[in-house]
């Protein structure tokens, strides 16, 4: 990589409207790669931010709605992030070295977030696909209650990973209203916390080439081996119907 | 002497629309026409309808009686040209009239096929091809009250003929020399669609047969029956021959025009000679069909080629694309079309014949039958028997060389319209300026 | 006299101007009781400005008065003089005034206009509570806070506790905190609040925490039961009069804890109740007990979003509402306990936190102290940390 | 109870005499309500189909038909109605949610009709709007409480700005047309929302619906809304409007999400809202990122940061009991326009229970909304548009005067294109071509001539506004604008007025 | 000269253009009376074509290089001089059909009953506009100079 094109920015003390012109301004002059040092709060890093070859590393716990309505770029934290990230990203990449709060993936309709631990609530919430826009979270611990709420599209991997099994999987509600897109759970998740929507399948060698294909992304991202990851049993969550609501009316 | 800038030679449907053409550019120039039939300028497919008593004399005129005012048209009529000479670029009359010329048009016609055979002269025998043929049948008719009669010839004259003489309340019985009339036009199902409605109507056809003879009836110098190849006899009174029309081209030939079976002309329908032009059924065109030039003695090509040729006469540039033959005719009620090749087995090249697709649609107790000739995904040939409506689209098609294959499938439905067309195609037909064909 | 207060002409129906608000909060508690300066709570709550909007913010610090933590400290917010002066003659009537001080405050630029606040040290007088035996001395102090606050003109107790303080008014958190010479202070549990109203009647008293006894109560979120709420504490005869719904939820834990003497964990379990689908499938007994819960405390039940933190003297505890529509982030480090709204908000204070993790829904957080009595000598106490999530052992999430 | 068909609305009416069974009411209705009989060559009529929706009555070549309300009653009952017997065993049978579409339709009151225009006389002139210039022009967006100067002398000379203000709307009239997305109406219905804003010079709002590509030229003219749903959301949306509208509430149904039906996500929607053909496009009822007003600010900023701070960022509110409150905290939250959506605002579907049972009117959520913004000393901070319900430029003039800057139309923008107010939006089958994707459907409005009819609409009610302005002597209608003087109010109560902040008809200043 | 332009994409496929054409084509030029009490029954000049949803009214071009002029025997089809469109003098056609072999449009229909005639717009010939325009409903035909 060449040197010459890292931008770096020490954000301390620094407000998110200054700190986020920078970085507009960066990619505006053609910098690919900028990296954050003391990140801690800041929101709306990269939010509308285009261009497929940026990468924005952050060390520290990044803000509120990072990279909402981002088109392109990666990003990856060293720290935690906090909620919203990914907001109806279009594009792009969002890799985290920790935790990540509630809202991951909001709406989000392509790109990738891979979080090392865990999320929060609503994670992957009206998550959807189109076309050749497939939105994909991989949590590689465990994910809280409401996940993939109104999903319709887009995957959702959970890998319950450094858990000693004393918290569930994946919290209750889970794949309430979703009416598009899959799950794999890696572990069990019991029925009643299910919304009523899904249903649980075994992975078929399809869903199985799919999970490799993410899985070996991720596990090269996190430095990790995904056979070891793969080896494990997945379950598969997807909707009953894509017209969960069809029935609800006196027409 | 009279000096004209364009002179035309024909008064039918070549030579009127050659008029309108010239007129359309050329509001002044003068223009001299020369027929050797007296009449205004009469419609010769209507000389059946004539016959049949279905239209009026008056009605057989193809253009309004102030048609030659209108357009600054000196009429010669009822006078022939009996020479041409292109290099003073000039005619003589047989009135001795000399007429001096810029631009010539040919439209000289054709004439009817008088085969050899024994009582071919015989009161009673006619052909079929002008008013004044129409006229003398039509008083034979009336003189000797005509019963029964013989129609040598099952194309679409003899047949127009037939018709025109049942509803007279005259027997007839049609002697085709092929195996089944309409043969040039129609394939074999069609064909026996109409024969049997002729049957239907009280005539008879005979095929695979011919007229060795014309016998003498009891009245002296008149028909009195037709002796067949097979030695059998038809009574009859009155023999109409209609075996088909031949390029006139005598004028042509003395001039020097170059001929083939009729006068050949380039694309711009101009003959060999400078400021010579030909059109209609006199003219050998390029046949778009089978691909080949020959005679196309059809109503449309006339019509088309006179524009054009006097379009071009007048000093515009068009360019004459070609016939497709095609033909419209009703028959014991039954209306048809058809259009371009309608059976493979016409063609003679093997190859081709063999590439052909057919399509078709066939409810025998309805006698409705449609037939469509494909080559390569175009329409090539169309038959439509008692279902015609809208058959413009298909000659549209056959013209425009249109790709069917996304479509074919609507072709033969009965509410096969634009809408079953690529829409671009539809738009452009519906849109543009104007539509050729 | 007392039984006046109540009248039920206090209790006009829901106002409009019961101000919904969003907010940031923040709460540090050291679980050995070890006190520290108010900086660290201002630095933490001024992390999230972006969650208020400069209309009010405020702080809650327990520990801060070792030398009078015997007497009640009222902290009293007054717009007239002869608020004042109807007020020290009705607190003369039932208390010896031990000592009483101006609040120390600094001058700064972006707060101009300042209520005149003061602050009494106070004793019930033992004449009051002799002529009125069913009234215990808490409850009187209750009373005379809910008698300033609504009957004397111009006159609003902010807090009413021993040993700690409410220090609130217009304008962001941190500038609040500058003006109260907060690092001047020291304490062993800060919550703060930076306050996002959805209007601004640019009032003093509106902001948060909100204080009763030793109580303190700051929230972010609306609760959409309020009406209930408020009705249903109108029963125990507590008058809510500031109109917001931090004003209930403190009351509520004033009535469950206090009162009805109920641990804090039942108290999360009837606030943010759990839904009746993980009811029915408790084991037998466990689901009578939450079937009861719910069927007599559902008017307790606080719906709508919530991110709440609440503290007295020994507690400071985190609740979230029973579907997480807030944000709340915990973390431990040491005697540390910390909660915020945001995790930046304790890593800008504790940028290594031993552990951070974010409770689930209706999960309380909750930092004890060890001991029963720190309020002399903190320092001095054995304290045992305990840090109670829902009957969960593993911390996980 | 046996299954008994539940008894029609409507009465359809055939004079025999004048029907020509041209079978032109067979082709057009969308309900089968008119079936062809070949055998005996007739027209008949199912007027149990019928919703009442007139295309065929006014496309029936000799005026055969009538459409009429059932005058079928059941027994007279204060209590009960044939519509709630209707309602109920409809629920019976189908144990769903009653559906409806357009706004509420309760004989709540309409204070628009209580409230009455000034004029001048005598004491100052009216003016001639026919010769003498009248200004509609009208700017939305967040505006500095003062202007500060720099440079020039003294007098003024030379003097520049030292800040530009933030980017505004321009509005040639003081009307828009109100967020209805492509899905719930009609491409055709878009386009010619979006060509009679361009020619006129005002806004129309994309709704949840994304933007078509067709409409992407008209982007300058188009504000561009941000709902729960997030469908067809994207930067290139997002910078393609004037605007951006966070949508957080509909008057027709407060606190009420949507769900675009899969049949109506057809392949042009799909490609627009961006997601599959035939799946329900479900917009939650709250955004899930905003469960506070400090979420509604994130988002509001998300959305700033992401346009680079090009765009005025709006959020549109239903008119609910604590409509100023929400309202001034939305303008805190950064908004730099507050839509209110009142009572009577309209939907493409809606539970009806909802649509009848919840909110206020628009009137007084206006005159509350810009009272509460007056006393906090923010009204200038924001834009206020008001929506629902507006009927005439009589309702126009009259919600500027109490306070907004600019009006949505909804309704009244879909009656110009031929909307009977059947309520049948969420059937799918709208005969006018509105509120359907059915392509036999969608070509029966032609948006030249929908833009047209709308254009003619804004036309005839700026010189409404004109007129009357000029009745009261003012030709620029900032003048107007939050002018409660100019009105008075008949039959109402003391609160009303108090609410509404106008004196009684009779009262002079 | 003056065409009638198709709209394909807003024709709703109503008809009505048809009805008023006939209307217009009758002998009483009243609508009820030409349908329940005319013998011949009129015939609409236009045609409206539908499959699925897609649908237009389809009338004579009045093409200028116009086929039909060139294949009718009779001259019964001329242009009129002063409109420029292709009228049909109905009392002379014999019906040969010859215009409707040639027609690409498929616009000339067969009057069958009575006297056999070729049928065809002839622009309302005395109306300023022609009446499928004047009573189209959402202007799917449009009466251009083109």
């Amino acid at each position: 990589m060449n040197a010459a094109k890292v931008v770096n920015i020490n954000a301390q003390g620094i407000y998110y409207r200054e700190l986020n012109e920078s970085i507009h301004q960066a990619v505006r002059n053609g910098q690919k790669e900028i990296i954050l040092e003391q990140v801690n709060g800041q929101r709306y890093i990269a939010d509308g931010l285009s261009g497929k070859d940026v990468k924005i590393t952050i060390h520290g716990t990044a803000g509120n709605d990072l990279a909402a309505f981002m088109d392109g770029p990666t990003i990856e934290i060293f720290g935690n992030a906090q909620d919203g990230i990914g907001n109806t990203m279009n594009a792009g990449k969002i890799i985290v070295h920790g935790d990540a709060g509630d809202i991951v993936g909001h709406s989000m309709r392509g790109g990738k977030i891979f979080i090392q631990g865990n999320v929060g609530y609503r994670v992957g919430i009206h998550m959807k696909a189109y076309q050749d826009l497939y939105p994909v979270i991989i949590v590689g611990g465990c994910a809280q209650d409401y996940l993939g709420e109104y999903m319709a599209g887009g995957l959702i991997i959970v890998l319950g990973m450094n858990n000693n099994g004393s918290w569930p999987i994946v919290g209750d509600y889970c794949g309430t209203g979703m009416h598009g897109g899959v799950m794999y759970i890696r572990g069990e998740v019991k029925d009643f916390q299910l919304g009523k929507e899904v249903k649980i399948f075994e992975l078929d060698s399809k869903d199985k080439k799919n999970l490799e294909l993410y899985v070996r992304e991720y596990a090269q991202d996190f430095s990790l081996n995904a056979e070891e990851i793969i080896k494990e049993r997945f379950f598969k969550l997807i909707p009953y119907t894509h017209r969960p609501y069809g029935k609800l009316y006196a027409y | 002497m009279v000096k004209t800038k364009y002179l035309i030679i024909g008064n039918s449907i070549a030579a009127v629309n050659a008029v309108e053409a010239i007129r359309e550019i050329d509001r002044h120039g003068s223009l001299c026409l020369v027929s050797d039939e007296p009449y205004h300028t009469y419609s010769r497919p209507l000389i059946s309808y004539y016959l049949g008593n279905k239209v009026e004399e008056e009605a057989l005129l193809y253009r309004p009686d102030y048609f030659y005012d209108l357009n600054k048209v000196q009429a010669f009529l009822g006078d022939k040209v009996v020479s041409l000479n292109c290099r003073e670029k000039q005619v003589v009359l047989e009135d001795k009239t000399y007429i001096q010329f810029e631009k010539l048009l040919l439209a000289t016609g054709g004439s009817a096929i008088m085969p050899q055979m024994p009582g071919q002269n015989l009161a009673g025998v006619f052909t079929f091809t002008t008013l004044d043929d129409a006229q003398r049948v039509k008083k034979f008719i009336a003189t000797h009250q005509v019963k029964k009669a013989v129609v040598i010839g099952g194309g679409l004259i003899g047949l127009k003929v037939t018709e025109a003489l049942v509803a007279l309340n005259i027997q007839v019985t049609i002697i085709e020399l092929a195996d089944r009339i309409l043969s040039a036009t129609f394939d074999r199902t069609a064909s026996r669609i109409i024969e049997r409605a002729l049957k239907g109507i009280g005539c008879a056809c005979l095929t695979n047969t011919t007229v060795k003879e014309i016998r003498q009836g009891e009245e002296d110098g008149r028909v009195g029956s037709v002796v067949l190849k097979d030695e059998s006899q038809i009574e009859c009174q009155m023999v109409i021959v209609a075996v088909g029309v031949r390029p006139r081209v005598d004028l042509a030939r003395e001039a020097g025009i170059s001929l083939g079976r009729g006068i050949l002309v380039d694309e711009y329908l101009k003959t060999s000679v400078e400021d010579i032009y030909a059109a209609g059924d006199a003219v050998e065109a390029y046949d778009l069909i089978a691909k080949m030039p020959r005679p196309v003695a059809i109503l449309p090509t006339a019509a088309k080629q006179g524009r054009i040729a006097g379009y071009n006469m007048a000093g515009g540039r068009k360019v004459y694309e070609g016939s497709i033959p095609m033909n419209s005719v009703e028959l014991a009620g039954i209306p048809t079309i058809s259009v371009g090749l309608t059976d493979p087995a016409m063609l003679a090249d093997v190859d081709r014949r063999n590439s052909l697709e057919i399509i078709q649609d066939y409810r025998e107790r309805e006698s409705i039958y449609k037939k469509i000739v494909l080559e390569d995904n175009r329409i090539v040939g169309v038959i439509l028997v008692n279902k015609i409506d809208r058959a413009g689209i298909y000659t549209g098609l056959i013209k425009d060389r249109v790709d069917v294959a996304y479509f074919r499938e609507y072709l033969l439905k009965d509410d096969f319209g634009l809408l079953s067309l690529p829409r671009e195609y539809r738009k452009h037909m519906v849109i543009g300026q104007g539509i050729e064909i | 006299m007392m039984e006046g207060l109540m009248s039920e002409q206090m209790y006009i129906a829901d106002k409009d101007y019961r101000v919904p608000s969003g907010c940031g909060v923040s709460g540090i508690m050291n679980e050995a009781g070890e006190r520290f300066s108010g900086e660290a709570i201002m630095c933490s709550i001024a992390l999230m400005r972006e969650r208020s909007n400069g209309l009010g913010g405020g702080f809650a610090a327990y520990g801060i008065y070792p030398d009078l933590a015997d007497y009640y400290a009222f902290h009293l917010m007054y717009e007239t003089d002869e608020a004042k002066r109807q007020t020290d003659e009705y607190l003369r009537a039932y208390y010896t005034i031990m000592h009483d001080e101006p609040i120390p405050t600094r001058k700064i630029k972006v707060i101009s206009q300042s209520p005149l606040l003061w602050r009494y040290f106070l004793k019930p007088r033992e004449d009051v509570l002799a002529k009125n035996p069913r009234l215990s001395e808490q409850d009187l102090v209750v009373q005379t806070a809910m008698y300033i606050s609504g009957k004397i003109k111009d006159a609003l107790v902010a807090s009413s506790g021993k040993n700690m303080g409410i220090f609130k008014g217009v304008g962001f958190p941190e500038d609040i905190g500058e003006f109260y010479r907060l690092e001047e202070y020291r304490g062993y549990i800060w919550t703060a609040h930076g306050r996002f109203p959805t209007n601004s009647v640019a009032w003093w008293g509106g902001a948060h925490p909100f204080g009763l006894l030793d109580w303190s109560v700051v929230h972010n979120g609306e609760i959409s039961s309020y009406g209930i709420n408020r009705r249903y504490l109108q029963n125990f005869n507590y008058s809510c009069s500031f109109f917001t719904d931090t004003e209930v939820i403190t009351y509520l834990f004033d009535l469950l804890i206090r009162k009805h003497e109920l641990p804090f964990e039942i108290v999360a379990k009837i606030l943010a109740a759990p839904l009746w689908a993980d009811i029915e499938r408790m084991p037998e007994e466990e689901k009578e007990f939450y079937q009861s819960l719910r069927i007599v405390y559902g008017s307790a039940l606080l719906n709508g979003p919530f991110g709440v933190i609440v503290a007295n003297s020994q507690t400071m505890l985190g609740l979230n509402d029973r579907l997480k529509l807030r944000p709340l982030v915990a973390a431990r480090w040491g005697d540390f306990i910390y909660i915020a709204s945001e995790e930046s908000a304790i890593r800008q204070i504790c940028p290594q936190p031993d552990r951070v993790w974010m409770p689930r829904a209706g999960e309380p957080i909750l930092g004890r102290m060890r001991r029963n009595n720190l309020a002399k000598d903190p320092l001095s106490q054995e304290a045992t940390a305990e840090v109670f999530e829902a009957g969960r052992e593993e911390e996980g999430l | 109870m046996a299954k008994v068909p539940i008894a029609p609305d409507f009465i359809v009416e055939r004079d025999k005499d004048k029907c020509i069974s041209c079978q032109v009411c067979c082709r057009m209705c969308s309900n089968d309500a008119h079936v062809y009989d070949r055998e005996r060559d007739q027209v008949d009529t199912l007027s149990g189909r019928c919703v009442g929706c007139h295309f065929c009555e006014n496309f029936c070549p000799t005026g055969a038909l009538t459409v009429r309300q059932n005058p079928s009653q059941i027994r007279q009952n204060a209590n009960w109605n044939q519509q709630m017997l209707t309602w109920v065993a409809k629920q019976a049978e189908t144990g769903g949610v009653l559906l409806t579409g357009m706004g509420c339709d309760q004989p709540f009151p309409i204070y628009w009709d209580h409230i009455l225009l000034n004029a001048s006389q005598v004491t100052n002139p009216s003016i001639d709007p026919l010769r003498e210039p009248m200004e509609l022009r009208t700017y939305i967006g967040r505006k500095p409480d003062r202007l500060e100067l720099a440079g020039g002398s003294d007098q003024g000379k030379g003097a520049r700005l030292k800040n530009k203000l933030e980017k505004q709307l321009v509005l040639q009239t003081p009307i828009l047309f109100s967020a209805m997305s492509y899905g719930s109406i009609s491409l055709n219905a878009c386009k010619s929302l979006a060509w009679a804003a361009s020619e006129f010079g005002t806004f129309y709002n994309t709704g949840e619906g994304g933007l078509h590509r067709d409409l992407y030229p008209y982007g300058a003219n188009t504000i561009v809304q941000v709902a729960s749903g997030r469908f067809g959301v994207h930067m290139e949306y997002l910078k393609a409007g004037a605007a951006i509208e966070i949508k957080i509430g509909q008057g027709a149904k407060p606190g009420i999400g949507g769900h675009l039906p899969g049949e109506k996500v057809d392949e042009e929607v799909s490609r627009t809202r961006m997601i599959p053909v035939g799946t329900d496009a479900l917009s939650p009822a709250p955004h899930h990122d905003i469960y506070s007003i400090e979420d509604l600010r994130q988002l509001i900023y998300a959305l700033k940061e992401a346009t680079r701070y090009e765009k005025p960022v709006g959020v549109k509110i239903s008119a609910v009991h604590n409509v100023a409150p929400i309202a001034t905290g939305v303008v805190r939250a950064g908004a730099d326009f507050v839509t209110i959506d009142g009572l009577r605002g309209g939907t493409g579907a809606a539970p009806t229970v909802i649509r009848n049972n919840v909110g206020i009117p628009i009137e007084l959520a206006i005159a509350a909304v810009d009272s509460r913004l007056r006393q906090e000393g923010i009204r200038n901070h924001a834009s206020v548009i008001a929506a629902g319900g507006f009927r005439t430029s009589g309702d126009i003039i009259k919600a500027i005067a109490l306070g907004a800057d600019a009006v949505y139309i909804g309704t009244a923008a879909l009656v110009a294109l031929g909307c009977h107010l059947c309520q049948r939006c969420y059937t799918g089958k709208c005969n006018w071509g509105i509120a359907t994707q059915d392509p036999f459907l969608t070509k029966r409005l032609n948006p030249t001539i929908g833009a047209r009819r709308l254009v003619n609409l804004l036309r005839a009610w700026s010189l409404e506004i004109k007129e009357m302005m000029g009745g009261m002597g003012i030709n620029a209608i900032e003048s107007l604008r939050g002018n409660r003087e100019a009105l008075r109010g008949v039959g109402l109560s003391d609160t009303e007025l108090k609410i509404l902040g106008i004196k009684p008809a009779g009262e002079a200043w | 000269m003056k065409r009638i332009v198709i709209h394909e994409e807003y024709c709703m496929g109503c008809r009505l253009c048809e009805i008023h054409c006939l209307v217009q084509h009758s002998k009483s030029k009243q609508i009820i009376k030409a349908y329940k009490g005319e013998f011949p029954k009129p015939l609409p000049r236009v045609l409206v074509e539908e499959q699925g949803y897609l649908s237009f009214a389809l009338q004579c071009r009045h093409c200028e290089d116009a086929p039909c002029l060139e294949a009718c025997m009779t001259g019964s089809l001329h242009r009129d001089a002063e409109t420029g469109a292709v009228i049909c003098h109905e009392d002379k056609c014999v019906g040969c059909w010859m215009c409707i072999m040639v027609c690409p449009l498929g616009v000339i229909a067969r009057r069958r009953e009575g006297k056999k005639a070729a049928s065809k717009c002839d622009l309302c010939a005395g109306e300023k506009i022609p009446v499928c325009v004047q009573h189209c409903p959402n202007e799917a035909i449009t009466f251009e100079e083109r």
